[in-house]
């Protein structure tokens, strides 16, 4: 992707192994993400790429290995830590709160800016007012960004799949993150919202420079949109780096993508 | 030291009576997924059905067996209790599949409403008497170890055995039986039993039948004890802890859930009441669950609580 | 149907933000409060006040304490009578052992000491859930009706446990009229109920619905649970607290723990399920609801008894009371699971849009 | 607040800048216009928009646009995109508004004919169509977007976003701020303030140049005719290339002062309505028309007694309504009351969930409205007037006075026009609002406007014998039928288009002895219809061709039968045999104008084999058309198509 | 959603109709009204229920004996099921009826406790006939409280007379061991503060063993007392309590013998279902025990039950609790009949009026036999200064099928007595800042 300059490593795992039990959903994995890159993981349903992603984000703790952000050392990264560290992420089945409207589930994404204590609240008037309106106008833009301006105000529960999916990916982007973690963003789409999602990530990666690390399933969207590939198969790593090493990579052939390619 | 035992014995003894009514919340929560709150109520209403019409049936029939009588009322309880489950899983359960635990919770609590003011307005609300022979006069035992000897009361030794085996015939019932078999498969996930082909309104009415002849069981046992009364309800209460002690899931949980806060109940009384007053025995019960649930968040036996992200 | 949006159209988003943002239902509302303040005083005789209103008024505010909790939050508590308890008890020995302290500044207090109590017995919430907490919470409501009637000082050893209250006065206003007590009950529950709702449109308030919803994505957008939940036990428990002292001194005058015993937490917990979970007028319609029907069908049911020619016992009456109101419980949870709010919330919907279907 | 109408002086208020400097110093602080942005309604003040249209107008200069230059304005309705306007006008430039949703081929012709230069256009889709005919127009140098969303790429030569030109234009004003003053003293009244291109029914688009002086005299007579103060709201959501929208949107905005606002998104005009509720409401006919059809079908839907109240209400309304809004003496107070009770309950919170409750005025034009569905609206509240104009005309040429409303006529000649019915029944205009002349096309100039300056309108029409004018159709589709009665093709056509279920419609009589039509049904209402008649059906095609359609389709042409048996004039031209066509007639098949009127010539060409199987008694036609998708790919539809018969009435003798 | 419109009008209707049915009260000359607060469900039930049933057949009686000099008696029930705040509410709602009540009998501690506040506020007397406060028989403070003919002091006092004269004198106590059983309640903490006097005075040692409500599970209790083996056993108990401990101490083979009820653990559902099992067992009784034989037990059988006017079940006419509930009744009646003489016969009497009335109340032996209460009560005598007006008790033994008095008179003694009630006294007027009735203002 051409006029987008790429930085240095923003994110470092190191030999990461992950078990549940007897089950090993992660062998020894090590891979860098750069800054202002869209980083790539693919893989066989339970390869290991959701864990993977839980691992980054807090939500599974590995038994062994490290994660690098941005040369901080996070030996036992929890959720909360995560995403004070300008981490946010996506779900690959809807994770919306149900009982609130589209513009209520965004601005919980601002929950990490908002300064105002329990008392200013309770008084409304004066610092929780100016706070509440200023974080509104920041949601306002996220949702003129989406396309999402004729739900703002429907229950998150009423609205067909692809617009959920929207609206989580709204709230991810309220937290205004360094680095958005995308599990499996165009599961279930179909033509045009896919093409559509596609453009939002684009211009997500382009306009605000968040660093984008994307899990999905289509070959086509990955190998388009995507700087660099790594490519994951029952628990390990098989392969890294461009779409087009990715592409000639043996191995990734075999394992992935069928015999003749 | 002979003291110590006489307080652990009854401790004991207490604990079998809650595990008789924690076996009745575990019942229906292992086949439904409801925490019953109304099965205080259904062992009040089993007991003055057993008590009015032990009563009620010589006076009918003019015949003052008294065997035959409680053997009679028995039966009729037995179909009251029926006839009470099948209610409440047509009127009420059967609407509430699907929602979640609190709004169910809140549900059993409006039947046992409904159950202590019906049973009342037919049974009335004297104190009445459950005579099934119960033999009240308690016996010294092993004289020869302790000087004063250990009073265990026979009637408390009796009923253990009537609950050691209800609860024997209740896992054979759980594990061996094919309508077991399904009891479980429904409790796992109702939408995959269904899905198989088992009839979920039909099991249902079977689990709360259960639960209701345990409601009975318990019923007559508290009852012969301490004569049938309204205030009888508060004691599914005390069950409370025994069930979260040994887990929502698991019948063996509830037996030996209920004997430790009977023993924890009675030693913290009168070893540690009258330091602080007295009194202490209901919410002691509850500390010692808490405490546990702390450390084991899903109780003594129930399965680990996983959540998928 | 009686809705005329047009034209009213917001330039700001503080006027899209407020608490009722369109102007008719803005004039409803006021127009109640004034009612409230004004009207009713003068049309109401005694009995009403003392039997119906007060206590509604005290509940109400309970039961937002207890909906703040369970409905925003998600956490199941059968201690709210503890709460209560708390307060009161707090209340009164502030207001005996510090000579001169104003009523309401005592009745705060109490609430700010059922806060600290509530936190301390909401603590479990951080590793159990559902069911497992309600059962956490009973403990709490077991201990304090243990404490109120065994340690002494807090019910300044009177030998009987009961406790009672001199007058109340607020700033030279001695409150004991049945008029005196309605109006500063009803100033009480107004301003808490302006704090609660500003509380739950707020960042706070977004932050419980996230837990209630769903913990594990409230807690990878930055929520932290502990955090949330304390929060929520705290202010529930400081309303609950307020609610207490208040039924305390100016609903019985005198009291002992039983009136804030475990029947109290079922008849809260009843009110917010009833009355509609996570909705401010949800509690507002679950106190009226079971404040005044136990009344209405003890007035009633003789009435109708004598109709059919049937002596009716006033035993009969309290037994069909109960039949009654559990039914009508289970009635609505299969009915409307969000209660009488969703009902009230629905049927303004389709005035919005009438005559087109909702 | 009554514009005053002093003489030539330099500062007299006779062309669109000056009137905007005289708002900026009068009414500083009013709003003058609001954009739906970002979930709420951006407001800018006179002296905000005076300040902005001065800033875009030296930026216009700064990259050398001229006096005589052509600014064309493509997209939807957006602030910035009016404000250009004004900026040309400045430096006595011509705005060309064109519309927004023609496809770039059709922007070929006109971008070429108005030798364009310059063109401010809306956002990247737009710029990607002018940037792919740029080749084709070789005057195109300057393209600027409003909307930089997604332009960070673009580095084509002569494309800049509106901010840069704006940023230029502000240095530029400091550093010589009498250069618009000066401007704007040499904008002369007779110079040309807008150019519209005519949607062509008839052959090649022409641009229409209307100058300040015509335009500002038919705003005039519009705003003090209905008495439109400076206080109005309206909402601006129709086509900026079309007359209607230049003359309420821009021209009477600016002669009465009153306030625009652009809605959010072309999807969410409906809900942007109802939150405005505009007090000064313009539409043609067809949204009326399905306004009418989504109430029709939503109360379908509604519970049981609301559709009874509904349908109550709407008998009261239909009896007495329009003459209460006329107040007509001779209603009997029953029935004021019953209206009364019917405006609490259904007409009040109808016109809010319409958003028509603050209407003071509605207008409809641009096509003759059916009179049911005048009376409709009329009665239930809606001030409702007919305005008969055409683009040359700038639109106003009849005005229907409050009171005196008649449901088939376009009523009387506007203040300073005079109206004429040739021989031949054409109707002619002359006045002060004619247009100047069709840029660079004097041969089509002369063509329409004789040698006394009456302008031939091509529409048939007559007065009626209190003076009011009656339009019967487009002058060239008026035809005769073979026993010489007069065939107005559009009366019947609006009479069928009342029905919820019938979209549109195409009568052919001329020369023929009986009348037949083509009838397309509505996808939405008879959908619905079918539904909940458990009627399966898998699309358009299949529905259009389900017998039980047909029979519904029948009805409604036997209505129309009846009504038009009562009228002696056209009681002869009842419909005889009509089919239903396999699918919807639609502007990018260029079977309808880009606003919707029916193209006859065209579709007689199209259809011929159709024509031919009505008129020669065959009962089935097998036909297969063309279709052009949305996205650009042709497909072909092919269906067989069953002919009816339809139960005529014998002519009634009524008084005429 | 037919179901929730229904739901919507039907609570409508219920709030709009429970306004109007409060009715302003009807005023009528020569009746009298007597609220009855009263309780037939839930756990106290048994002994609530012949309690009413006595006080209305009483009131009956009265009506059917002419009145009181002509005036006809009404009254109205209230379910308050022993809660404080339904009481309250019964209270409140009663209050105003029929021209206002003349005095009220709440027949709970606690509910006593809350009206003590609002008696002076509404000047309506509160008759507490062997229960309420003790120390409210001090009338100078306690102006509109009535314990009379007993009170718990007085009970715990007589019962420690009993205990010395079966030892065979009080210095034998010394080194005894008593353990109180008590209802965990204000009804239940009442005697504590004498018991714990008696107990300095005496050298016994008293242990406490509270029992939560409702009482049924005490096995903890019994199990502590066979632990310390106390000589006497005193259960203050009420409802389900009692039958609970008599079975519980049948379990751990505690003599019942040594048992000793109050008054209000001394009755027949207390023991009836543990049958011969509470063989032994004594109580006290206030001044009256079970009477079937009694005079007026007899009148009202002839002339309520046999015309089918009774109110409660024929067999339960003449048990313990059925005349206490009597004995109430008659002392309120006698209270207006006392009122009448000075404010005029044949007149309604307002509640202050019947407080005068209360406090001086003279009903020497021949005024109670020919109310038919010959060998049931002794000489009631009540001064502006002492609401109790008598200290007899006796104690009866169930023998497992009746009762039958086991010992002669005692009378509380008033050099133990009168300090503590002054001093207790004392200290609640100087909480509430009353000041202590002179002695013309009880002439008013």
């Amino acid at each position: 992707m051409s006029g987008r300059k790429i930085g240095e490593v923003i994110l470092d795992l190191k030999n990461i192994s992950l078990s549940f039990g007897g089950v090993k959903a992660l062998q020894d994995i090590s891979f860098n993400v750069l800054e202002h890159e869209v980083r790539a993981i693919i893989g066989h349903n339970g390869a290991g790429k959701s864990s993977m992603l839980n691992v980054i984000n807090g939500v599974y703790r590995p038994q062994q290995g490290d994660i690098i952000l941005r040369g901080k050392h996070h030996t036992n990264m929890d959720s909360y830590g995560a995403a004070n560290a300008g981490l946010a992420r996506t779900f690959q089945n809807i994770a919306l709160f149900k009982g609130m409207s589209v513009l209520d589930n965004i601005m919980t994404g601002r929950n990490l800016k908002m300064k105002a204590n329990m008392l200013q609240q309770a008084v409304w008037f004066g610092a929780a007012q100016r706070e509440e309106l200023e974080h509104r106008a920041k949601v306002e833009e996220i949702i003129d960004f989406l396309e999402i301006q004729h739900i703002r105000k429907t229950p998150v529960g009423r609205l067909p799949y692809g617009l959920q999916k929207r609206v989580d990916l709204a709230r991810a982007l309220a937290m205004e993150p360094q680095i958005l973690l995308l599990d499996e963003p165009m599961a279930g789409m179909n033509v045009e919202e896919k093409q559509d999602m596609c453009r939002f990530i684009l211009d997500v990666n382009d306009q605000f420079g968040t660093t984008v690390v994307l899990i999905e399933h289509d070959m086509g969207v990955v190998m388009d949109i995507s700087d660099r590939v790594v490519v994951l198969d029952y628990g390990k790593k098989i392969g890294d780096g461009t779409p087009d090493e990715v592409r000639a990579n043996p191995d990734v052939i075999s394992a992935y993508l069928g015999a003749s390619h | 030291m002979a003291f110590f035992l006489e307080t652990l014995l009854g401790g004991l003894m207490s604990g079998m009576l809650y595990s008789l009514v924690a076996l009745g919340f575990v019942l229906i929560f292992k086949a439904s997924g409801v925490f019953n709150f109304a099965q205080g109520a259904m062992v009040l209403f089993a007991a003055l059905a057993m008590a009015r019409f032990s009563e009620w049936i010589p006076a009918w029939l003019g015949m003052d067996n008294l065997f035959m009588a409680n053997v009679l009322a028995f039966a009729v309880s037995v179909a009251i209790m029926f006839v009470v489950a099948w209610l409440i899983e047509r009127l009420a359960l059967r609407y509430l599949v699907n929602q979640e635990g609190a709004t169910l919770l809140m549900a059993t609590l409006g039947i046992a409403y409904v159950l202590d003011g019906f049973g009342q307005t037919i049974f009335g609300s004297d104190i009445y008497k459950i005579d099934v022979g119960m033999p009240k006069e308690p016996v010294m035992m092993l004289e020869s170890v302790f000087e004063g000897g250990i009073l265990i009361n026979k009637e408390d030794f009796i009923a253990a055995l009537i609950a050691a085996l209800l609860v024997i015939s209740l896992s054979v019932f759980f594990q061996k039986t094919a309508t077991g078999r399904a009891l479980r498969a429904v409790a796992a996930d109702h939408q995959a039993a269904q899905s198989i082909g088992i009839p979920l309104g039909r099991i249902w009415v079977i689990v709360w039948c259960v639960a209701g002849i345990t409601a009975l069981v318990a019923g007559i046992i508290w009852g012969s004890k301490l004569g049938v009364q309204f205030s009888l309800t508060t004691i599914a209460l005390r069950a409370l802890p025994v069930v979260i002690l040994g887990g929502l899931t698991s019948v063996p949980g509830a037996i030996i859930g209920g004997l430790i806060i009977g023993v924890g109940e009675k030693l913290s009384e009168v070893y540690l009441g009258p330091y602080v007053g007295g009194g202490i025995e209901i919410w002691f019960a509850y500390m010692l669950a808490l405490v546990f649930l702390l450390f084991r968040p899903q109780g003594l036996f129930g399965e680990k609580i996983i959540d998928r992200v | 149907m009686f809705y005329r949006e047009n034209g009213q159209f917001k330039t700001s988003y503080k006027a899209d933000q407020q608490v009722f943002a369109i102007p008719q239902d803005r004039w409803a509302i006021l127009a109640l409060v004034v009612f409230a303040f004004v009207g009713i005083p003068l049309l109401v005789d005694e009995y009403l006040f003392r039997a119906i209103l007060v206590p509604f008024l005290i509940l109400s505010l309970a039961a937002l304490g207890v909906n703040i909790l369970v409905g925003y939050c998600g956490q199941i508590t059968l201690g709210a009578g503890a709460s209560m308890a708390v307060g009161a008890y707090a209340a009164y020995n502030f207001l005996i052992r510090v000579d001169g302290m104003p009523a309401l500044a005592a009745i705060l207090l109490g609430g700010l000491v059922a806060a600290a109590a509530g936190i301390v017995f909401g603590a479990p919430s951080l590793r159990v859930r559902g069911l497992y907490l309600a059962v956490a919470t009973l403990a709490a409501q077991f201990f304090w009706d243990w404490a109120f009637l065994r340690i002494k000082w807090f019910t300044n050893n009177s030998s009987s446990g009961s406790v009672s209250v001199a007058d109340i006065n607020l700033l030279g206003w001695t409150i004991n009229s049945p008029t005196d007590k309605y109006l500063f009950c009803l100033g009480i529950l107004v301003a808490f109920s302006l704090m609660a709702k500003n509380l739950v449109r707020g960042n706070m308030g977004r932050q419980w619905m996230a837990i209630r919803d769903m913990d594990v994505a409230a807690t990878v957008i930055g929520i932290r649970p502990m955090y949330a939940k304390l929060t929520a036990f705290a202010v529930s428990s400081f309303y609950l607290g307020v609610a207490g002292a208040l039924w305390g001194m100016v609903n019985l005058g005198s009291w002992e723990p039983a009136a804030f015993s475990i029947d109290r937490s079922l008849q809260l917990l009843f009110m917010v399920i009833i009355g509609g979970m996570g909705a401010i007028s949800g509690s507002f319609f679950g106190a009226a609801f079971i404040v005044i029907l136990p009344i209405f069908l003890n007035q009633m049911l003789p009435l109708v008894g004598s109709l059919f020619g049937l002596e009716v016992s006033i035993a009969l009456v309290s037994h069909v009371e109960f039949i009654i109101f559990g039914s009508l419980i289970v009635f609505f949870l299969i009915v409307e699971p969000h209660g009488i709010a969703r009902l009230w919330a629905t049927g303004r919907e389709k005035l919005r849009l009438w005559p087109f279907p909702h | 607040m009554a514009v005053s109408q002093s003489g030539r002086g330099p500062n007299s208020l006779d062309t669109f800048p000056r009137l905007l400097l005289n708002h900026a110093a009068t009414r500083g602080d009013r709003p003058a216009t609001r954009e739906k942005y970002l979930g709420i309604w951006q407001t800018w003040s006179w002296s905000q928009v005076a300040e902005e249209v001065r800033a875009i107008a030296c930026g216009l200069a700064e990259l050398g646009f001229k006096r005589g230059d052509n600014l064309a304005i493509v997209g939807d309705n957006r602030p910035r995109l009016y404000w250009a306007m004004c900026a040309a006008q400045m430096l006595g430039g011509v705005p060309v508004p064109m519309y927004q949703d023609a496809v770039a081929a059709e922007m070929v012709f006109v971008l070429t004919d108005g030798e364009i230069r310059f063109a401010v256009v809306e956002d990247q889709e737009q710029v990607d169509k002018l940037l792919e005919v740029k080749a084709q127009c070789a005057n195109l140098q300057h393209i600027l977007y409003d909307d930089p969303r997604g332009m960070r790429h673009y580095t084509q030569p002569g494309l800049q976003g509106l901010d840069e030109v704006i940023a230029m234009g502000r240095i530029h004003d400091k550093n010589q701020p009498d250069f618009i003053p000066g401007e704007i003293a040499k904008g002369r009244t007779e110079d040309i303030a807008v150019m519209l291109y005519t949607s062509g029914t008839t052959g090649k688009p022409k641009g229409v140049c209307q100058t300040h002086e015509t335009f500002i005299a038919a705003a005039q007579s519009g705003v003090g005719f209905d008495h439109l103060t400076d206080q109005e709201d309206i909402l601006s959501y129709l086509p900026m290339a079309w007359v209607g929208d230049h003359l309420f949107s821009y021209a009477q905005a600016m002669v009465a002062g009153f306030t625009i606002n652009c809605p959010e998104s072309g999807d969410t005009v409906m809900t942007d309505l109802r939150e405005i509720g505009p007090t000064y409401y313009f539409a043609p006919p067809r949204v009326f028309e399905n306004l009418l059809t989504t109430v029709m079908i939503r109360m379908e839907d509604a519970s049981a007694m609301k559709r009874s109240m509904f349908h109550y209400f709407m008998a009261v309304a239909k009896r007495c309504g329009s003459d209460i809004l006329d107040q007509k003496p001779g209603v009997s107070t029953m029935d004021r009351l019953l209206y009364a009770l019917g405006n609490l309950l259904i007409y009040g919170p109808l016109r809010n969930v319409l958003g028509m409750s603050r209407i003071r005025v509605a207008y409809t034009a641009g096509a003759a409205i059916g009179p049911d569905l005048f009376r409709f609206y009329r009665s239930i509240g809606v001030n409702l007037k007919q305005l008969y104009g055409a683009t040359e005309t700038c639109a106003a040429v009849c005005l229907q006075p409050d009171r005196e409303i008649k449901f088939d006529s376009v009523g009387k000649p506007a203040p300073g026009v005079e109206v004429r019915i040739s021989d031949g029944g054409e109707v002619l205009v002359r006045g002060k609002l004619l247009l100047k002349e069709y840029y660079k096309r004097p041969d089509a100039t002369a063509e329409v406007i004789d040698a006394e300056g009456w302008f031939h309108t091509g529409d048939a029409g007559f007065f009626d014998e209190d003076g009011r004018l009656k339009i019967i159709d487009r002058a060239k589709d008026v035809g005769k039928l073979s026993n010489g009665a007069i065939f107005a093709p559009n009366y019947i056509e609006n009479k069928l288009k009342f029905f919820p279920h019938i979209k549109e419609a195409v009568c052919f009589g001329h020369d023929r002895d009986m009348v037949c039509a083509f009838v397309n049904i509505d996808m939405g209402a008879v959908g619905n219809w079918a539904e909940r008649r458990g009627l399966p059906y898998s699309g358009y095609t299949d529905l259009a061709g389900k017998k039980e359609v047909l029979d519904l389709v029948r009805e409604c042409v036997e209505q129309v039968n009846a009504d038009l048996s009562h009228d002696a004039m056209v009681a002869e031209t009842q419909i005889h045999r009509f089919l239903v066509l396999h699918k919807e007639l639609d502007p990018d098949d260029d079977e309808l104008t880009r606003t919707r009127k029916v193209r006859r010539g065209f579709i007689s060409e199209k259809y011929a084999v159709l024509i031919d199987a009505l008129y020669s008694g065959k009962t089935s036609q097998f036909i297969e058309t063309q279709v052009k998708f949305e996205d650009g790919r042709t497909g072909k539809v092919a269906a067989d198509l069953a002919i009816l018969e339809v139960k005529t009435f014998p002519t009634m003798k009524k008084a005429a | 959603m037919k179901l929730r419109k229904l739901v919507v009008t039907a609570s409508l209707a219920a709030i709009g109709l429970s306004a109007a049915l409060t009715a302003p009260a009807t005023f009528a000359a020569e009746e009298q009204f007597f609220p009855v607060l009263a309780y037939r469900t839930g756990a106290y039930a048994p002994n609530g229920t012949p309690w009413a049933n006595g006080y209305v057949d009483y009131l009956k009686l009265t009506n059917a004996r002419g009145g009181v000099n002509g005036v006809k008696l009404i009254w109205e029930e209230c379910e308050t099921g022993y809660a404080t705040d339904r009481g309250v509410e019964c209270y409140e709602r009663l209050k105003g009826k029929h021209g206002g009540a003349t005095v009220v009998q709440p027949l709970s501690t606690g509910i006593t406790f809350a009206l003590t506040e609002k008696a002076p506020v509404d000047k309506i007397p509160v008759i507490t006939a062997g229960y309420g406060r003790s120390e409210s028989q001090d009338g100078s403070v306690f102006g509109w409280n009535f314990p009379l003919v007993g009170t718990y002091w007085m009970g715990a006092d007589v019962l420690v007379q009993h205990i010395a004269k079966k030892e065979g004198g009080f210095d034998k106590l010394k080194g005894k061991k008593i353990a109180l059983v008590y209802h965990d309640s204000p009804y239940g903490k009442e005697p504590i503060a004498l018991l714990q006097e008696r107990a300095k005075m005496h050298g016994f040692e008293l242990s406490l063993l509270p029992v939560a409500h409702p009482g049924v599970e005490q096995k903890a209790t019994w199990l502590q007392i066979r632990q310390h083996k106390p000589d006497y056993v005193f259960l203050w108990g009420w409802g389900v309590m009692n039958s609970t401990s008599l079975k519980e101490a049948q379990a751990t083979g505690y003599p019942r013998e040594k048992m000793y009820g109050i008054w209000w653990a001394g009755a027949e559902p207390d023991v009836k279902d543990v049958g011969d099992g509470a063989k032994g067992y004594n109580a006290l009784a206030m001044q009256h025990g079970a009477e079937p034989g009694s005079k007026v037990v007899k009148e009202i059988l002839e002339k309520l039950h046999a015309k089918g006017q009774g109110t409660g079940p024929k067999e339960e006419v003449g048990q313990v609790l059925y005349m206490r509930g009597l004995i109430s009744a008659m002392l309120a009646v006698e209270g207006m009949r006392a009122a009448q003489e000075r404010f005029g016969k044949g007149k309604r009497i307002t509640g202050e009026q019947m407080r005068w009335g209360l406090e001086h109340l003279n009903l020497d032996q021949k005024a109670l036999d020919n109310l038919g209460l010959a060998g049931v009560m002794r000489p009631v005598q009540t001064s502006c200064l002492d609401h109790m007006g008598s200290a007899w008790a006796r104690v009866h033994t169930w023998d497992g099928k009746k009762w039958n008095f086991t010992s002669d008179w005692y009378q509380g003694d008033e050099k133990v007595l009168r300090p503590m009630v002054i001093s207790a006294a004392g200290k609640y007027a100087e909480e509430k800042k009353i000041v202590r009735r002179t002695a013309e203002d009880c002439k008013k």
